[in-house]
This record gives structure tokens, C-alpha cells and sequence, in this order.
């Protein structure tokens, strides 16, 4: 794959993102190290938009007029282009909401569950892929079991025979964790899920914007992301999910564009995608996230994974010599992405946070939405540096010098 | 370090309280013991309030956070012990004024003595929390306390 | 409130908007007359959202580094500007969604139902605010009640005493009719609701962007509008609902954000607005729907509404003066907005929109996803011509001149 | 009018059908009704299909709707009524391989006969659906009197 593709060349690629050369305060340069919150976006992607509402803004399905026809063919281009940047055979199986906690929600309200059934997550997921479970538990009375973590931030797969049995309805993982960074056999959990008849959903919000994704042979049945963590706008995330799975569930949202035929005795359902994107879709982000899927594709996401391979590993290098430092997550690259917490003996994650965007280094500080997985290791907060394809070895550079400044104030 | 931001936010009287906390540690006696947790950054406090009649006769407490967070709650007991509760609370209203003010506020020295340094913070929504965690705990634990001793006005 | 602002120059305004110069092909100028389906940007909007993607991109909250701090600030910005845009005391009454549906979705899942209970909706509602209510009722055993039309297109509050009882936990309507342009008298029926002890929800989509809206004396508990019928982008949407009715309402998605506490156990949510908020909310769209809440006050509401009423009455005259056709609505300018439905003799509204988009003129058909209000008239689709503040009488005369054309085409 | 596109919609066989439909009204015998509906623009039709043996004898029907969906029942019913279920069949599926084809496709007239006229339908997605209506309508019946009748092939 990557041969078809240009070299990877970073310096020609942080170009096509402006903001990358912005300043914070005078005299002090951005230093991004915050992709895993979100990522920048190339000018692709807010030229077609732009361009998309500047001169074929309308809305989509049912018009007849040519701008509707053009913003409905863009529209429904982005699911195709989004389709197959993951592998989808069927672009009906992308259904469009606001972004990837909404995926997920929208799942967890329409999988009917029952007392005694149980879904199973794990104690590494994002609050987006454990209080929607919550909730639907707590309405159905369905019980809620953790898979639990190993010390050095693996899944802890030991008694996953134990976990997963026949009551398991659904087995709803993180692909990537956004805390530790830690990349999940999904196709180890998913066939155990499967040999029960569960569902197997991925939070894939970290994976699909750093890796090559591929629904057809991923194992999963269902998978979120999320547009603006992977070069494109906020307002939009993706539901993937096996065809026959969304042609079975019942409807999420009602409104506009999702019904067939509305009378005043009842309503019946249009076909999917559509079932579940009630009201106007996010039209121009969708288009945006076209762009964006494209760009990704030019790049090659090999060459993309590559590159942060690459670059974590210069950063878990440069994190081990920063003295009193501790990775949280796996310390070494083996199944890992360029998410990498830490913590610095004796300095809050808040501190370390705001001395370095003195230094203009953004990283972010807190719990990164999984609290679960902080208490599990003891610790309140974090601070979180994470890559993306326009991180460059100079980024690193800067923060372990900022890191340095940190210690040496609060020495 | 120069920036002036950061020196705006990070006043030595800060480090200095962060680095030798004051009236740290819980003692006896207390009417009313709180446990105050900012969810967002996980810094927590447990904090007793004593007493004596109208007085703040003490405010010992434990916790974990950030350097703002834990000298706030340094210089916040400094204020308020040995203060009538009355005086205490304007000192601690004073002090939710300067929070808010964005850092559009000239602090009063008179009234806020040490923590006029946290001017700065009113600067920075994300750390105002940190700044108030302490002062919200004791504001908590002295009303339970004027509960608990029948009510002293 | 009018006198503050600059004469209402529509040839200058016009200038705000580059889709407005387009050609449909070439020779033929867009002639938009479909912005009750969805409205054209201005330039300031789609600036601001440049402006925002390419400077101050970060995700909003819990971050502090400078950028995280400045998308916060600007997202909770836009959040004041939309509140006093209509005139809401408290910013935190109002709640982003991604568009009106979801809104008005939010509303009707959170609501407390229970079978024996009643909320009443009318014929003429958009199906966003009939399909929510069916399903909610469906969950809950409650019973959907219908306020019925007249023939000219209005409520029949006839029976209004009946229909509204101490049964009724809900009334939700329309303010102005997206298929008939009727404004309806929230006061009124907002106070029979009132004496029962119903909840009020109104749906704003239609009037918001074209009248100058007040909650605090508008009547309604909870008011649904939607971005990108007001100068605004794609992708989101608003629910304002008084303070006390959010903060009593249970949380409606589950995930990041909306949460206070995340343990295994359990949680515990955030207070209002950011408890109805789950995941990364639409931050560039909060920032263009705030540059275009900016636009709208700097021109002002007044003056945005006397334009359209008088330009309204010249597209009733214009209609009334073409052969065979009819006017589905309020035929005067009597409590009427301009979104106007016809149908022509004899020729179906496909042949009618088709033809008309030849001359440019872009006019939407089919039952504007008001299909029981098409029905209670006896007509499967009809075409609808629909104005906003950039609308001139050039466009009304191409319309008018382009229906000529469509009935010696089929004559 | 003389856009070209328009011209491409429109065609004059289409106007001439839409103007006098041919095989309109619903007729006895048949061995199968169905009534089939466009939700989205509200176009309908009640469709009758009668079978002699292999032979469409006779396809009647009732409805409204646009031009294209009306002028479409009316070639449609030239087309089929006569002809074997499997020959009418084949025609069925150029059409359908014609309004798929997003005006790339040069359609076969000897196939199709007046049914080219549709060609420049393929390229206006929100009226494949009005001249599809018809002929999912005669599909639908003509499946529903095969079985009744026992099954032809
Ligand atoms: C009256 C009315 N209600 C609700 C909606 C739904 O708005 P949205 O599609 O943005 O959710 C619309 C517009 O489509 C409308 O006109
Ligand atoms: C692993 C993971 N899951 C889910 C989410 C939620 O994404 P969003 O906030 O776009 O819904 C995020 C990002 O915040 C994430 O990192």
C-alpha cells in the first residue's frame, strides 16, 4: 500500500495545516501535542467545506432543485468515501451521527437487553463507551461486568471464559485506548464474544484516525469514530455496523429523513442508513470528512502508522530520561499507539500542564474521560502527550526541554 | 521561567505556601469534617472545622491536588482561624470576587492578605476550581458546624 | 429596537453571500427560494468557523492549555450569544444538539411518561415533532392527541378544552408551520397547557430565524431550533428549556462531558447545560452559529421580519395572480411567515419544481416532512416557496414569470 | 424551454404518453392487484396484472402522480402486455440497468422502444424513484399471480 504513495515527508505536511504555525503568546510557538483530544485540520478539508457551503449549500434527500441535488450527491459521496476508507462493502452500513459517544449511545439505546442479560466492558474504556452501558442496564436490567487491566495497561484477559457467557449480550471494547494507549486484540475478544452470540462493538474513536481499519476483517460487528480526531470537523462521528445488524434494531432519534411514511395512527421506518439519521444530517461536515478520508488516503495509513510508530517510540525514549517520570500505559511499543500518559513524582498533572504551555507545549491533564482506569492505577489525573501524522521529532524535543523547566521550578 | 503570565499565576507566596503548607494535617476537636473532590482534575480535600462560639477557633485538613490547589488551601486557614465566623465568610466572599473577576480585579490587601497572589488564577477558568476547592470546603464544613452547635446567630 | 440598526439594504446584504453570484448552469442564475429547508451562510459565519478551525482548534473543557482554553471560551461564548439572542436570562437553559430534531428527541425521551398520560401535538407538525412523541408514547403507554386544522390552514382550538386535560403531561407544536407558514398562538395554548400543569415545548425552527423570538415571555417551557435555518452551519441545533425543567430532567446521552463522577458502580452527572451535552460537542458550529446569531442581531430581528412580511404579501399577490394555482395555508398575511405552499392545477409539484429549477428558480416539493397536514388536505405533495433576509422581488418575479413557463409547458 | 437537460427529462414520447396514457383504468380479469406507493413524493399506483398461461394478457391500472410516473405506467404497459412473463421480464431489467445508469448508458430500442425516452431520467436521482414506480408495481403483481396460478415455469 504505502509504495503507491508519495514519501512521507512531515515537513511538507505540517504546511497543510495553518495553525501549526501559530504562535500562543508572542514569541512562542504551538507546540500540538494534543491530537488524541483532537486533531488538527489540513486546508483539504476546510476548502471543501467552504466550498460546500459557499456553493452548494442546500438540504439534502427529497429536493428536486440542482443545489439539493448537488449537496445530496456530496452527501452521500462522503458515506461512500467514509465506507471505503474502513473497508465497508456496503456504504448503507455507514450511518452518520454527531460524533463517536453518539454512535455509541445509539447503539446502547436500540440492542434490547433483559433482566439477567449482561454486556461486558472493560476498566480502560472512555466514559463514551461505559455510561451509555450504565444507563442501559440500569433501564433494562441487564448487569454491567468489567474486564479488568494488568499493571502495566494491558486488558487483563485471564478470565475472559469467565467474563463472556451465555448471558453476554454485547462485548463493547476500546480498539486504542485514549489513556494508556494500549491497542486491544480485538479479534481475540471478538471470537470468544461470538462463540456466545454477543455483539461486538470497538470503540475505534483512537484507531481509525492512526491505523489501517478494516471492518471486513476486524471481528467486530459494530464500530465508532469520531471526525474530529482524524483531520476532520467537529459535529460528525460514524456508526459502523454489519448490515443485517442495522436493518434488525428498532429506530434511535424520530424525525425528518428517517421515516417512510408518517400518519397520525403510526409511522413506518425508511431504509438504513437513513433509519437512524433523524432530522438534517451534518452536511457539511460530512463533506468535510470526505476531505478528510481522502487526505488520510493519500498519505496511506500505513505510512501514517509508520510515521507515529516512529515518533512514539523517539517520545518513549525521550519520556524514560525526564528523571521521576512514570509512563502510565505500556512502556514499550509493543501494541501501543501515540497516546502516552505519564505522570512526574511529586508535581500534579495540572501544573506539569500549564508550565509547559508556558513553554507553548499542549498536552492535555486530567482523566482523560476513563476515571475508572486512573482509580485503577491509584492516580487522580495524568498528563497526556499524543501524535498525529504532522508531529514532528522537534514537537518531542520540546516537550522533554519543557519537562525539564517543570522539574526544575517545582524543584 | 519569565513569562509573565506564568509569573502572574505561579507568585513565589504561592510556591512558598505549596512547598510548606500551613495548619496542614486534621485535628481535634472538630464539629464538622467535609470531603470536597474536584472531579475534573481529581483534587480532593478533607477538611474539619472547630468552633469556638462565634470563632473560628480551627481548620486542619488533608488532601492531594495541584500546587494552586493546595496553597489556597495553606493561606485560606491562615485567613480564617481566629477570625469571628462573620469576618471569616466576608474574607471568603472577598475572595470568590477575585475568582470571578478575570483578572479585572484590583485585590484588597487589607482583606485578602497572602491571597491577593491569586489574582492571577482568575486569569485561567480551568485552575479557579483549584483555587476554590479549600475555601467552598470550609464554607460547607462551618455551615454543618453552626448547625451543629445550635446555631450561633 | 429597529432604529439602532442601518436601513435594510437587501441588494447590500445579498453582497454577504457568494452562493447568491452562482449560476445553476451556464446562463442561469440561482434564484434560492428554499431557505425554509435550509438558509444560506454569510461570509462572517463561515469566517469565523475558518477562523476558529485554523487558530483556535482544540477540544473544549478540562484542557488547559492556551488553545483548549480559547475553543472553551469561544464555544461558551457562542452559548451566551445564542441565550441572548433569545432572551433567555441564563446561558445554561441553553443545550447544543446537532440540529432541532435532536432537540425535540431530548425533550421526549427524558420527559417522564406513564401509561394513562396524554401529550397532545397537532396536524400540522413537522414529522421531528410527530415520530418522537409516537415513539415516546409507544415506551411509555401514554396517548398522542391531535389538535386538528382548519381548512385555511390553521389550529382548530375549538376543542381545545377537551383535548387538554389533566391527562396531559406534554403540548408540543409548531410555532410557524414549515408547510403552511401559519403562526400559531403559543400564548394561548401555552396558558391552557399551563393550567393543567403540562409541559410546554415549542417548536422554533421556523421562527427563530425570522422573528424576533423571547423566551422569557414566549410562554413555552422548552423552545427546539436548529442552526442551519438561521444563517448558521450544519450540525447543530439548540434546546433552551427553563433552568429548573433541565436540572429535574434525567440525562439523556451518557459519555464524556455530561459526566461528574465515573466510578464502576455508577455516576453521577453534570449540572445543566453540560449534562444534556455528551461527547465533543459541535464547537466550530457553536462559533459559526454564534458569528450568525451576531449577523442576525446586527441587522435586527424587527427589521429581518418586516422585510420577509412585506416581501411575503408580494409573493401571496404574485401566486394569486397565476392560473390555477392554490395556496395550501393561510391565503392573507394574517399571522402567516414566508414559507409558501401551492399546488397547480393539474400538474404534479415534481413536474412543477423540476421545471422551475430550468429557470433557476430552486423551490422544494413533496410534503415537506409534514405528511399528516398534507393529507388532512386532501394533496400528496405540494411546492413551497420560502424567503429569508437575503429574498428580493427579482427573486419573487422569477418565480412567478418561471410558473408561467411550467403551465405552457404542460397546458 | 430549451435547456437541454430539460429537453433530456422531458421528451416529447414522454409528454405524449403523460398527455394520453395508454391501458389506464383497472380491468377484469386479473389474477393479481398491488398498490404501491412513493412516500416521498406521494406518487401512487394500483396495478393489476392478468397472465394467460406464459403471457402477460393484460396489465391495467389506476393512480396519480408526476409526469415521468405516468408517462412510465403508460409505456410500461405497451411493453409488457403481450409478451411472455420471462421476455417482459428481461425488458424490466434493461430498464432498471437504464435508470441506474446515471446517463451513461445508450439504451437499446429495440429493447425499450419508447422507454428510451427515459434515458435522461437516469440522471435526476430524485425521479429514478417516479419511473421505477410502475414497473416495481407490475414486478411485485406479476410474481403475486404467478404464484397464484400455480407457478408458470
Ligand atoms: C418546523 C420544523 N421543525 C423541525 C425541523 C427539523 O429541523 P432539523 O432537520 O434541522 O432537525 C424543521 C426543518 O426541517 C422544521 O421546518
Ligand atoms: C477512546 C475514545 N472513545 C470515545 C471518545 C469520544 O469521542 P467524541 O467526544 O468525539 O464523541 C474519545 C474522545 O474523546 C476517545 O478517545
Amino acid at each position: 500500500m504505502t509504495s503507491a504513495h508519495a514519501p512521507f515527508d512531515v515537513a511538507r505536511i505540517r504546511k497543510d495545516f495553518p495553525i501549526l504555525e501559530r504562535e500562543v503568546r508572542p514569541g512562542v510557538p504551538l507546540v500540538y501535542l494534543d491530537s488524541a483530544a483532537t486533531s488538527q485540520k489540513p486546508l483539504a478539508v476546510l476548502d471543501a467545506m467552504r466550498d460546500y457551503n459557499e456553493r452548494h449549500n442546500a438540504n439534502v434527500h427529497r429536493g428536486i432543485h440542482t443545489l439539493a441535488e448537488e449537496a445530496t450527491a456530496l452527501y452521500e459521496g462522503a458515506r461512500e468515501k467514509v465506507a471505503s476508507f474502513i473497508g465497508a462493502t456496503d456504504s448503507r452500513e455507514v450511518v452518520f451521527t454527531k460524533n463517536s459517544t453518539e454512535a455509541m449511545n445509539l447503539l446502547a439505546r436500540v440492542v434490547p437487553l433483559h433482566p439477567g442479560d449482561e454486556v461486558v466492558i472493560t476498566e480502560m474504556e472512555h466514559h463514551s463507551n461505559i455510561v451509555p452501558w450504565q444507563l442501559a442496564c440500569e433501564r433494562s436490567g441487564a448487569t454491567l461486568k468489567w474486564i479488568g487491566l494488568t499493571d502495566d495497561g494491558r486488558l487483563d484477559l485471564s478470565n475472559l471464559d469467565q467474563l463472556v457467557s451465555e448471558r453476554t449480550k454485547v462485548v463493547a471494547f476500546v480498539h486504542q485506548s485514549n489513556l494508556l494507549g494500549t491497542v486491544n486484540p480485538v479479534a481475540t475478544i471478538a471470537a470468544k464474544a461470538h462463540e456466545v452470540g454477543a455483539i461486538v462493538m470497538v470503540d475505534a474513536s483512537q484507531s481509525v484516525p492512526h491505523m489501517p481499519v478494516d471492518v471486513a476483517t476486524l471481528g467486530a460487528d459494530a464500530v465508532a469514530f469520531t471526525g474530529h480526531k482524524m483531520c476532520g470537523p467537529t459535529g460528525i462521528g460514524v456508526l459502523w455496523a454489519r448490515l443485517d445488524l442495522l436493518e434488525e434494531l428498532p429506530p434511535f432519534l424520530g424525525g425528518g429523513e428517517m421515516i417512510d411514511e408518517v400518519t397520525m395512527a403510526g409511522s413506518t421506518y425508511a431504509a438504513v442508513p437513513h433509519k437512524f439519521e433523524a432530522g438534517t444530517p451534518p452536511i457539511a461536515q460530512a463533506v468535510g470528512l470526505g476531505a478528510a478520508v481522502d487526505y488520510l488516503s493519500d498519505l496511506g495509513m500505513d505510512a501514517v502508522h509508520a510515521h507515529e510508530q516512529q515518533l512514539t517510540s523517539y517520545l518513549l525514549d525521550g519520556l524514560h530520561s525526564v528523571d521521576g517520570l512514570r509512563v502510565i500505559g505500556p512502556p514499550t511499543m509493543e501494541s501501543r499507539g501515540g497516546a502516552v500518559s505519564f505522570i512526574l513524582d511529586g508535581i500534579h498533572p495540572h501544573d506539569v500542564g500549564q508550565l509547559l504551555d508556558e513553554s507553548g507545549v499542549a498536552v492535555r491533564v486530567g482523566h482523560h474521560c476513563a476515571r475508572p482506569a486512573c482509580l485503577r492505577y491509584g492516580i487522580p489525573a495524568t498528563s497526556r502527550a499524543s501524535l498525529y501524522l504532522y508531529s514532528d521529532t522537534a514537537d518531542v524535543d520540546a516537550l522533554i526541554a519543557g519537562l525539564g523547566k517543570v522539574r526544575s521550578f517545582f524543584g | 521561567m519569565s513569562a509573565p503570565q506564568l509569573e502572574s499565576l505561579y507568585q513565589e507566596i504561592i510556591l512558598d505556601h505549596y512547598r510548606k503548607p500551613h495548619h496542614r494535617g486534621l485535628r481535634d476537636p472538630y464539629e464538622a469534617e467535609v470531603h470536597h473532590l474536584n472531579p475534573t482534575c481529581g483534587d480532593e480535600i478533607t477538611l474539619r472545622v472547630h468552633l469556638d462560639g462565634e470563632t473560628v477557633a480551627d481548620v486542619s485538613y488533608e488532601g492531594h491536588g495541584c500546587s494552586i490547589s493546595q496553597a489556597s488551601a495553606s493561606v485560606m486557614t491562615d485567613l480564617v482561624i481566629g477570625k469571628p465566623i462573620g469576618e471569616a465568610t466576608a474574607v471568603h466572599e472577598e475572595f470568590l470576587r477575585l475568582m470571578q473577576s478575570k483578572g479585572e480585579l484590583e485585590p484588597d490587601e487589607d482583606v485578602l492578605e497572602d491571597a491577593v497572589a491569586f489574582a492571577g488564577v482568575s486569569r485561567y477558568p480551568a485552575r479557579i476550581k483549584c483555587a476554590l476547592l479549600a475555601w467552598m470546603a470550609w464554607k460547607d464544613a462551618t455551615a454543618q458546624a453552626v448547625d451543629q452547635t445550635g446555631g450561633s446567630e
